[in-house]
């Protein structure tokens, strides 16, 4: 086998709520802002509908990272949604936070108009995913 | 199933950091997919053809387009699937433009992107099952809670509109607070004429029910079809109605939980509702010297009404007028925060005021206590820094509103919700001052936060007319991304019964499962992420979708 | 119940902000069939402008988008976007309304809002959206999530000038376009559009013909525009080793171009483009054809060219020099090859004058003689030479002899100078020089001692009648020989082309010396082979030679993706201002002289081969730039490149306003406000001191859709230091409203929260008469504000003026009643609300009474009843109101509305 | 704490009991001594071979209970706080009936895991204390326990320190039970045997050492089928919505370059542990259950610990308070966000 190294991009799922972080993302979109192409978004109508499940699955998987999306508290289109989704991201980052894999799983609050805090944040996320898969990759060969 | 993909280029848009060919070309092998084609102007009316022609001629069930971001061309594709006899919810849109050609400057990486988005809308299309927009039948008639000017003003609505309308007021009479106003400002109209051209108006209708000393006994059901008891004097009546406006207003502060303002242990230390009723026949020397306080009862922490009351500054502007006009010589001395003369031709009724010689004292306000001769005013004038000590014959608090006594209990019974000072909470403070997270129980006036007379009649219709719209045609269309209950997985653990937030969700004691009641859900999926075995789903985004868009990502290349 | 089916009732809700979106939206679930009337290109009114909403800092885009959607989505209301009412007439109980679409220029239909079109309009506007703090283009969309979300061209008047200049360039180049970037100090975007339909700025602004100028309307008037210069400016003024090049999906396909001369170059950067891999062959050592071999240094330096050129390889393109086409490499094999080939070998060879002795020693062949030079070699010039020719080969010769040190110089022509083809510029920098031409004069023999050159017999012409080209034929007079003594002679008498490569199956392609080929298409009768510039036509100007191979390339592509080749034929007539016109627009701009450029002292530039022009200086280049009268119009220029980007073709200008009467059975009125400008208050430096703003001005400056993004920003720096005044045009007579705004105290709590949020050491000062914070969590609002660190002073600054740190307010703090100084980076104002403009104009159209200040007069007990039956206003339009009380009007209306209609 | 409660003894609590039982419709779900061990049983007429005290586990009771119903039939709980615990937590999922039951706790000692044969276990509670003192018989759960004392349910059966039994009613429905047993209230009960367990480490894993434990499992679910809490009629993992499919194993070997586990086993157990991480008592039933010796307690507890500590819930203390994930506060958990 050749041993060319080929460097693997992160893969990060992202769930965004319709109203806000998705309204973002088409803002950021159409301002043609530019983030990592590992970034892919599922558009879901309120934060509240990821089921961590979901979250677990798509990490083992094979996603490097997964980020849930949403309006700021308060800001719900469905007045306490994302007060739920709190809880639950709370819990299971908690979770991953056991098993050493803090920081793979994540929870934003952007709104329709912050096009700039969602690339900051997926950007941010992305490079630090990448890092660590970069220093795995290294550790392998 | 016979899936059809359709990569756009929106001309060098997409085209440009994508490579549709290879896109177009590689889902033509893909597992279920028969047609597979990359194309300039998807949207454009050839571009919309060869959908259409696809459609016929390959027999497809599933379209997946691949375009621009899904909220841009609205119903055109939905429209397309249509015409071609396509359930338009078997359409999948894909956006790889918005989020994918304009964010990533690589062509390589982009397209390798675009096509995990494009496989993970084939996995998540199969799961796509065909929706309706059902109709639900609604009764077309309304309760009425609270039979002040907000409420009249619904009912008046809502009766000219050929509705069936129920108003209950608890108390004997109509009219509220408004009622009891001599004259209203702006308009000087007295209140009681106000309030009686209105009843007037809705007893000579007949589709207009009033019951009067009524309150609320029992609510039960979902939107469009309540069932609500109500209780008065000639007993219980059941009455089926398709929505609820509370309007129940607000209850008058209380000036004796101000102690150190002697309240209702002097008689010369008065209200301005006590004012409003027995100015005339007070008995005042010729020159009286008048205090008027405000933000009693509002702008205080410390007996928990930290909000503004907005309608006391010209309540305590119209006490300063009638004591001038009525004498001359009288020295009126208003002690105020912020003067807030609120809604339009306050500012100007505060200047006039100002020139008809009333003073205006910013201050905090310590105690009034009782003298032989007069009452005696202690506070600080936050002008000058010094406190002062001053001798009055009448001292007129200007009292704030108060939450609704029975605000907690009506809350109860609705299932809707208040807020910190106990009014009634919102649904939307900027866009649904009216809506409740409850569908078909809307709020107006003052019982939501205080008001004065024109907002309080600005509410009720606008209320009414909301609920005019959810129900006047007898039926509703259901918005088709609502929850569904898989009866036999359901375990009957009801968590998702305590996070709805509209009670769409109802508990069956008897078979011990819940199912959705489809006019009230919203639609946000929070029952489906919460119930742990998946017993209950959002329709359009079930698990098996959201399921196969993550393997779709996660695609092997 | 009666199942008659009742006419649908029809309400027009005029303005498409918050109130009316409610209104409309409320009488939609109804069932009401609503036309939504705004005047500006989007809904969202002022409340998408906004930032935050007070008092839960919730964002308003993400509150208000949804329901815009709602707008567009709901299939009972029309949307009529950037339209006007004309006139409203009582028709029974309705309502006929007239009603004028404006056009948009865009077909909303076709247009996918891609952005392509704004991106390459040249007509920078300020920003509506953004408070004019920030710029759009004249064809725009206002905001990302506007309804509709489609482009607009904003179109102020009529565009006088017919723009000749776009119209006669071979290539098209938008001539209006980057004058108006030039003239606006944008000199790099002005280099962009060039390159948009020239891959050679640097050489056209030096060498072209400039066949836009002798057409340009200023021309008319006074002088016409400078136009090669300014481009040669904006060339100048960019780095051509900083393109970088775009990202280019390649087809696979392989294209070959034979000659890298402008014709050739131009193609391979074209077809480059199109993601084809391009090869080209070039004969001669070094790309560049006769711009590298065949115009002086002193003219184009290499260096310029060469940066050009390198742009072209970056693209991908391969040049192979020295390798000939039917010598190196077989023509047949090259078309075996390639996908397509193209010749471009222009016209290389010169052409003999055929009279005696002309292979003397000393006698040169002008093309040789510069082809000679630009290679490097130094031909040899003797003290007296003559160059016999009239066109710019000629001038090129006997210029460069001069600066090779030839004692004399002298041009030999045939005709009379009116007849010279050269460049008129050039024929006086020839003169300028020294170099006399002798006219009418023509070699007959030389003469010859050893086999060189020792004299030349000339003999005398005279004009005769007109040939075919209606030039008069010189004709020679008889016994007219003079002996002319010269020891070098340069023959610059034309050109030819020199196609011997063409062998085998290709030979059929040449006719008469030239190739047989579609002058537009570039085709020719082999498929696949496509030939262009002097090759085919003859020796032409570069530009042409451009504008051919670019031909070709498009060409290329359209057969390679198997679409119809249909040659383009540009055959419109320029246009001219007539007399009217050039009247009129003499009196509008007045007459202004075109600038020249600097040129070296001719006294100097005689011995070196340094560049004769120096060029435009940034001030003239933009000052020459803006005499340009098409670029003077207000919005949209009509230049037409949001036409060409558009690849939907969604541009068309011909659309025009278009006025429908339409009925409808009741009216809702939601004009929405505006904003006191304080201008007038001179005591605040508004528009003079830089960092007073308005509050709006400053809501557009913290919102992430403004200009920065959403940062706080004052020339580039973050400001520290902030001073809020309250009741700026309201609560005062002075200003004309006594009235108190309402929103003001709101909003300036919102702001200073906003400030205290992002810049954590930000001092922040309010002054306030009263704070007016009623409304639900209003006062909590602004008591959490004081807690945390914002100073609020009672009393209203007399002045603001600069100092050398900034703003200075000078205010009484009336509790405590000292005087206060307080240094501030910003100063912003709390500026009231107005009633809108428009509402005098609606109410006169509608005959409404207005109230003392000019809003809608309406009844405090039914709060949307004019003074007309069955019209109904709500919102900012019948005085001032918050987003709720706004909300909760607009219901109301439509309630009252409803109740109207349903009589 | 010092809280009300009878001083009893252990006969009179005993015939207390008994003239419960003498109605028809009441139970007594309690321990029955065995040979060789103590085992969970529905006593009904009397309480022949009734033990109060259960050192031996193997499955958590209330898993009995679960879907029971029935509003006529009076039933006393007579289990270990871990039991009780998934009792309550089992009320607030409505999966059994609250009203017609009193659960008492009683204060646990600790347990042996009846996977393995031991033999020399006392039964006076004294004694058991001193026999687990040391903490090496216990089982892991048990070791990690972080409530023993009887202070969850109804009521709660408590030893003191001289060995002496109490009776301290939480509820109405407690103090309907602790009425009936002679004796008078105390106003403060004296210390107990059993104090507050000392605080647990917080659980720290990484995925090498799950994958290590793991790698034994063979999916049979018998941890899931034992659990008290899981309670879903229908379990997520009887379908396939989470199980993985098309190139889900691919995925994972292109990410990681190899794999340890198939990763259903990931997804499993930890999508159950998400499930469960709310109601989770700690009891260990799970690893009980296990044919594997998979040392699942330690996985599950310990997050299941960590997630409850978010909220400052602990699962089954309290019959009102809600279980998280169905309740809110506005203000709160302002770190959750990234």
């Amino acid at each position: 086998m050749p041993e060319e190294k080929i460097k693997r991009n992160a893969e990060i799922v992202g769930f965004v709520c319709t109203y806000c972080t998705f309204k973002a993302s088409e803002m950021a979109g159409s301002l043609r802002m530019k983030y990592p192409e590992g970034i892919r978004l599922i558009q879901v109508p309120c934060s509240s509908r990821v089921d961590p499940a979901f979250i677990i699955k798509a990490i083992f998987e094979g996603a490097d990272g997964v980020f849930v999306g949403g309006c700021h508290p308060g800001d719900c289109h469905f007045i306490k949604g994302n007060f739920y989704t709190r809880r639950k991201m709370a819990a299971l980052k908690e979770m991953f936070d056991a098993f050493s894999m803090k920081g793979k799983v994540r929870l934003f609050w952007v709104s329709a108009a912050e096009a700039r805090r969602f690339i900051e944040k997926v950007t941010a996320m992305y490079n630090e995913i990448q890092d660590k898969v970069d220093e795995n990759e290294g550790k392998k060969s | 199933m016979k899936i059809g993909v359709f990569v756009c280029h929106c001309g060098h848009n997409i085209k440009h950091t994508v490579n549709v060919k290879r896109l177009g070309d590689f889902f033509k092998s893909f597992p279920n997919v028969v047609v597979s084609e990359d194309y300039p102007f998807v949207c454009s009316e050839p571009g919309q053809d060869m959908i259409k022609d696809s459609i016929e001629k390959y027999g497809l069930d599933r379209v997946v387009i691949a375009s621009c971001t899904p909220s841009l061309h609205g119903d055109l594709f939905k429209d397309l699937l249509k015409k071609s006899n396509l359930n338009p919810f078997y359409l999948r849109r894909v956006s790889i433009r918005e989020h994918c050609s304009w964010v990533g400057d690589d062509l390589e990486k982009n397209s390798e992107k675009a096509k995990r988005l494009i496989t993970a809308g084939i996995y998540g299309s199969c799961h796509q099952v065909p929706l309706e927009e059902k109709r639900v039948d609604v009764t077309k008639s309304a309760l009425i809670i609270g039979g002040g000017v907000s409420g009249l003003s619904a009912a008046l609505f809502l009766s000219n509109m050929g509705m069936q309308v129920y108003v209950a007021e608890k108390e004997a009479f109509l009219g509220g607070q408004v009622g009891k106003l001599k004259n209203v400002w702006p308009s000087l109209k007295s209140g009681s004429d106000i309030i009686e051209a209105m009843v007037g108006e809705l007893k000579s209708r007949d589709n207009v029910e009033i019951y009067t000393s009524t309150v609320l006994k029992s609510f039960e059901g979902f939107f469009g079809n309540y069932e609500a008891v109500l209780a008065g004097p000639q007993g219980e009546k059941k009455i089926i109605i398709g929505g609820v406006i509370v309007s129940i207003g607000f209850s008058l502060f209380d000036a004796r939980l101000k102690p150190e303002l002697n309240y209702g242990k002097d008689e010369r230390i008065i209200t301005t509702v006590d004012f409003e009723n027995k100015f005339e026949s007070l008995n005042l020397p010729e020159k009286p010297r008048v205090a008027i306080l405000h933000c009693v009862g509002s702008r205080d922490e410390q007996i928990g009404k930290a909000y503004c009351s907005r309608i006391c500054c010209i309540n305590s502007l119209r006490v300063a007028n009638a004591v001038k006009d009525k004498f001359k010589d009288s020295y009126v001395e208003s002690f105020y925060i912020d003067m807030r003369s609120h809604p339009k031709g306050g500012e100007e009724y505060y200047e006039d005021t100002q020139a008809k010689g009333a003073l205006f004292t910013r201050s905090n306000i310590a105690e009034i206590t009782s003298g032989e001769n007069a009452i005696i005013i202690r506070g600080e004038d936050t002008l000058l820094s010094e406190p002062f000590e001053r001798e009055f014959d009448l001292a007129v608090l200007s009292i704030g509103m108060s939450n609704p006594v029975d605000s907690r209990d009506l809350a109860t019974l609705l299932k809707i919700t208040l807020d910190k000072d106990k009014f009634f909470l919102e649904a939307h403070i900027k866009l649904r001052p009216f809506d409740t997270a409850v569908k078909g129980i809307l709020i107006a006036g003052a019982c939501s936060g205080p008001k004065d007379t024109e907002e309080s009649i600005n509410h009720g219709r606008s209320a009414a007319l909301k609920l005019f719209g959810f129900l006047n045609l007898g039926w509703a269309y259901l918005d088709p991304f609502i929850s569904y209950v898989n009866p036999r997985r359901c375990s009957g653990c009801r968590m998702c019964e305590h996070a709805c937030f509209s009670n769409a969700i109802k508990y069956d004691e008897e078979t011990r499962v819940v199912h959705v009641e489809e006019a009230a859900c919203q639609g946000c999926g929070l029952c489906n992420a919460t119930c742990p075995s998946s017993a209950i789903g959002l329709k359009g985004y079930i698990d098996s979708i959201i399921d196969d868009e993550i393997n779709g990502f996660l695609m092997t290349v | 119940m009666n199942e008659v089916t009742a006419k649908e009732k029809e309400v027009l809700v005029v303005g498409g902000g918050i109130g009316g979106i409610t209104a409309a939206l409320e009488l939609a679930g109804c069932g009401i069939h609503v036309t939504m009337l705004e005047q500006t290109a989007t809904i969202g009114g002022r409340m998408i402008q906004l930032d935050k909403t007070f008092p839960t800092l919730d964002c308003s885009t993400c509150t208000l988008s949804p329901k815009m959607v709602e707008v567009a989505l709901n299939q009972k209301i029309d949307l009529l976007s950037w339209a006007k009412l004309l006139a409203v007439k009582k028709n029974g109980a309705g309502f006929t309304a007239s009603i004028v679409k404006r056009s948009r220029y865009v077909n909303i239909e076709k247009c996918t809002a891609c952005g392509t079109c704004f991106a390459g309009c040249p007509v920078v506007m300020k920003s509506e959206f953004n408070m004019e703090t920030g710029t759009r283009k004249a064809i725009y969309i206002p905001f990302p999530q506007a309804i509709p979300n489609k482009a607009v061209i904003d179109k102020r008047e009529s565009q006088l000038c017919p723009m000749p200049c776009k119209h006669v360039c071979p290539v098209g180049t938008n001539v209006p376009g980057y004058l108006k970037h030039i003239s606006e100090g944008r000199h790099k975007d002005a280099y962009m559009l060039i390159r948009e339909t020239n891959p050679f700025p640097s050489v056209c602004g030096r060498v072209c013909y400039a066949p836009c100028e002798e057409v340009c309307c200023r021309g008319q008037i006074d002088s016409p525009l400078a136009i090669r210069d300014i481009k040669r400016f904006a060339a100048d003024s960019f780095d051509t080793d900083s393109l970088v090049p775009p990202q280019i999906q390649k087809t696979g396909e392989k294209v070959a171009v034979i000659g890298a001369g402008p014709a050739g170059l131009s193609c391979a950067h074209d077809c480059a483009l199109q993601g084809y891999d391009v090869t080209v062959f070039e004969d001669l050592p070094e790309a560049g054809g006769m711009l590298r071999y065949g115009i002086p240094e002193y003219r184009l330096p290499k260096v310029e060219l060469k940066k050009e050129i390198d742009y072209i390889k970056k693209l991908g393109v391969d040049i192979r020099c020295s390798t000939a086409a039917g010598k190196d490499i077989a023509f047949d094999e090259l078309k075996e090859d390639y996908n397509a080939v193209f010749i471009a070998v222009g016209a290389q060879k010169g052409v003999p004058l055929g009279v005696p002795g002309e292979d003397s020693r000393g006698v040169m062949e002008g093309i040789k003689f510069l082809r000679d030079f630009n290679s490097g070699a130094a031909p040899t010039v003797g003290g007296a030479c003559a160059v016999i020719g009239g066109g710019n080969t000629a001038v090129d010769c006997a210029r460069t002899a001069k600066r090779l040190g030839a004692g004399s110089v002298k041009l030999v022509y045939r005709r009379t100078r009116d007849e010279m083809p050269a460049a008129r510029e050039e024929i006086e920098a020839l003169e300028n020089e020294g170099i006399e031409i002798e006219f009418l004069a023509v070699p007959v023999r030389f003469l010859a001692e050893n086999g060189k050159l020792s004299a030349m017999e000339c003999a005398r012409m005279e004009p005769g009648d007109p040939d075919a080209d209606g030039r008069r034929k010189p004709v020679k007079i008889n016994s007219s020989e003079f002996v002319m003594p010269v020891d070098t002679v340069i023959t610059a008498l034309g050109q030819a082309m020199d196609l011997s490569f063409l062998n085998g199956t290709a030979s059929s392609l040449i006719n008469n010396n030239y190739i047989k080929a579609d002058s537009a298409a570039c085709t020719t009768e082999i498929e696949g082979i496509f030939a262009g510039g002097d090759s085919v036509t003859g020796p032409a100007y570069v530009i042409e030679a451009i504008a051919a191979g670019k031909r070709a390339a498009l060409s290329i592509g359209k057969y390679l993706r198997k679409e119809s080749v249909i040659p383009q034929i540009k055959n419109a007539q320029p246009g001219r201002l007539n007399n009217e016109e050039i009247r009129f627009a003499a009196e509008r701009y007045g007459r202004e002289e075109r600038i020249a450029m600097t040129e070296e002292p001719s006294g100097e530039r005689i011995f070196d081969f340094r560049e004769v022009s120096s060029g435009y200086k940034a001030e003239e280049a933009e000052a020459e730039a803006s005499r340009c009268i098409a670029g003077k119009v207000e919005g949209c220029i009509e230049c037409g490149e949001c036409e060409r980007r558009c690849e939907v073709k969604a541009i068309d200008y011909s659309i025009k306003d278009e006025i429908v009467d339409l009925d409808f059975d009741g009216i809702v009125l939601a004009p929405g406000f505006d904003l006191y400008d304080p201008s007038e208050k001179k005591e605040y430096g508004y528009g003079v001191y830089n960092g007073v703003m308005t509050g709006m001005e400053f809501e557009r400056l913290s919102s992430v859709t403004g200009p920065t993004g959403g940062d706080i920003l004052l020339n580039g720096k973050i400001p520290k230091r902030f001073f809020f005044i309250q009741c700026v045009g309201s609560r005062e007579r002075q200003s004309g409203a006594r009235y108190c705004s309402r929103v003001c105290c709101m909003y300036t709590a919102k702001h200073a929260s906003i400030i205290r949020d992002r810049i954590k050491d930000a001092e922040i000062y309010v002054s306030y008469i009263d704070v007016r914070a009623y409304g639900k969590n209003y006062d909590e609002f602004y008591k959490s504000a004081q807690e945390n660190g914002i100073f609020y002073i009672k009393g209203i600054p007399g002045e603001v003026t600069k100092t050398e740190n900034g703003l200075l307010v000078r205010v009484e703090d009336m509790l405590g009643g000292q005087l206060l100084e307080i240094e501030a980076d910003m100063v912003i104002l709390a500026t009231g609300i107005r009633p809108r403009k428009e509402i005098e104009e609606l109410c006169g159209i509608m005959s409404i009474d207005k109230d003392e200040y000019g809003f809608i007069r309406t009844d405090s007990i039914e709060p949307s009843k004019t003074s007309v039956e069955g019209i109904f206003a709500c919102g900012m339009g019948t005085g001032p109101k918050d987003v709720p009380d706004t909300v909760a009007s607009g219901g109301e209306a439509a309630a009252r509305c409803m109740e109207y209609i349903n009589q | 704490m010092k809280m009300k409660g009878k001083k009893v003894d252990a006969s009179s609590v005993e015939s207390t009991l008994n003239k419960f039982l003498e109605d028809e419709q009441h139970l007594i779900f309690g321990f029955e001594k065995q040979k060789d061990r103590i085992v969970h049983r529905l006593f009904r007429n009397d309480l022949h071979g009734y033990s109060l005290f259960n050192p031996y586990f193997g499955i958590n009771g209330a898993i009995y209970l679960k879907r029971l119903f029935s509003k006529s039939t009076k039933i006393i709980l007579i289990l270990r706080p871990c039991e009780i615990r998934a009792y309550i937590e089992l009320t607030k999922l409505t999966q059994v009936e609250r009203e017609s039951i009193i659960a008492v706790s009683v204060d646990c000692f600790g347990a042996v895991s009846l996977k393995e044969k031991i033999e020399d276990v006392p039964a006076d509670p004294v004694e058991l204390k001193e026999y687990f003192a040391s903490g090496e018989k216990l089982r892991p759960a048990c070791a990690a326990c972080r409530e023993r004392r009887g202070i969850v349910g109804d009521a709660g059966i408590r030893i003191d320190k001289s060995g002496s039994i109490w009776i301290l009613p939480y509820t109405e429905q407690g103090e309907t039970l602790s009425n009936l047993i002679e004796g008078s209230y105390e106003e403060n009960t004296p210390d107990m045997l059993i104090g507050e367990s000392p605080k647990q480490e917080k659980f720290q894993s990484n995925m090498e050492t799950f994958g290590a434990d793991f790698s034994k499992c063979i999916m049979c679910m018998n941890c899931r089928d034992m659990c008290p809490v899981c309670y879903c009629l229908d379990c997520v993992f009887n379908g396939d919505e989470y199980m993985p499919k098309g190139d889900a194993l691919l995925n994972k070997i292109y990410q990681k370059g190899s794999t340890d586990l198939p990763q259903n086993k990931e997804i499993f157990h930890f999508i159950r542990m998400y499930h469960v991480s709310q109601t989770c008592v700690g009891c260990g039933a799970c690893e009980e259950a296990c044919p594997q010796g998979i040392p699942l307690a330690k996985y599950f507890k310990g997050t299941s610990e960590r997630m409850q500590d978010v909220f400052s819930y602990m699962s089954g203390m309290s019959f009102d308070e809600e279980i998280p994930f169905t309740t809110f506060l506005e203000d709160e958990l302002k770190n959750a966000a990234d």
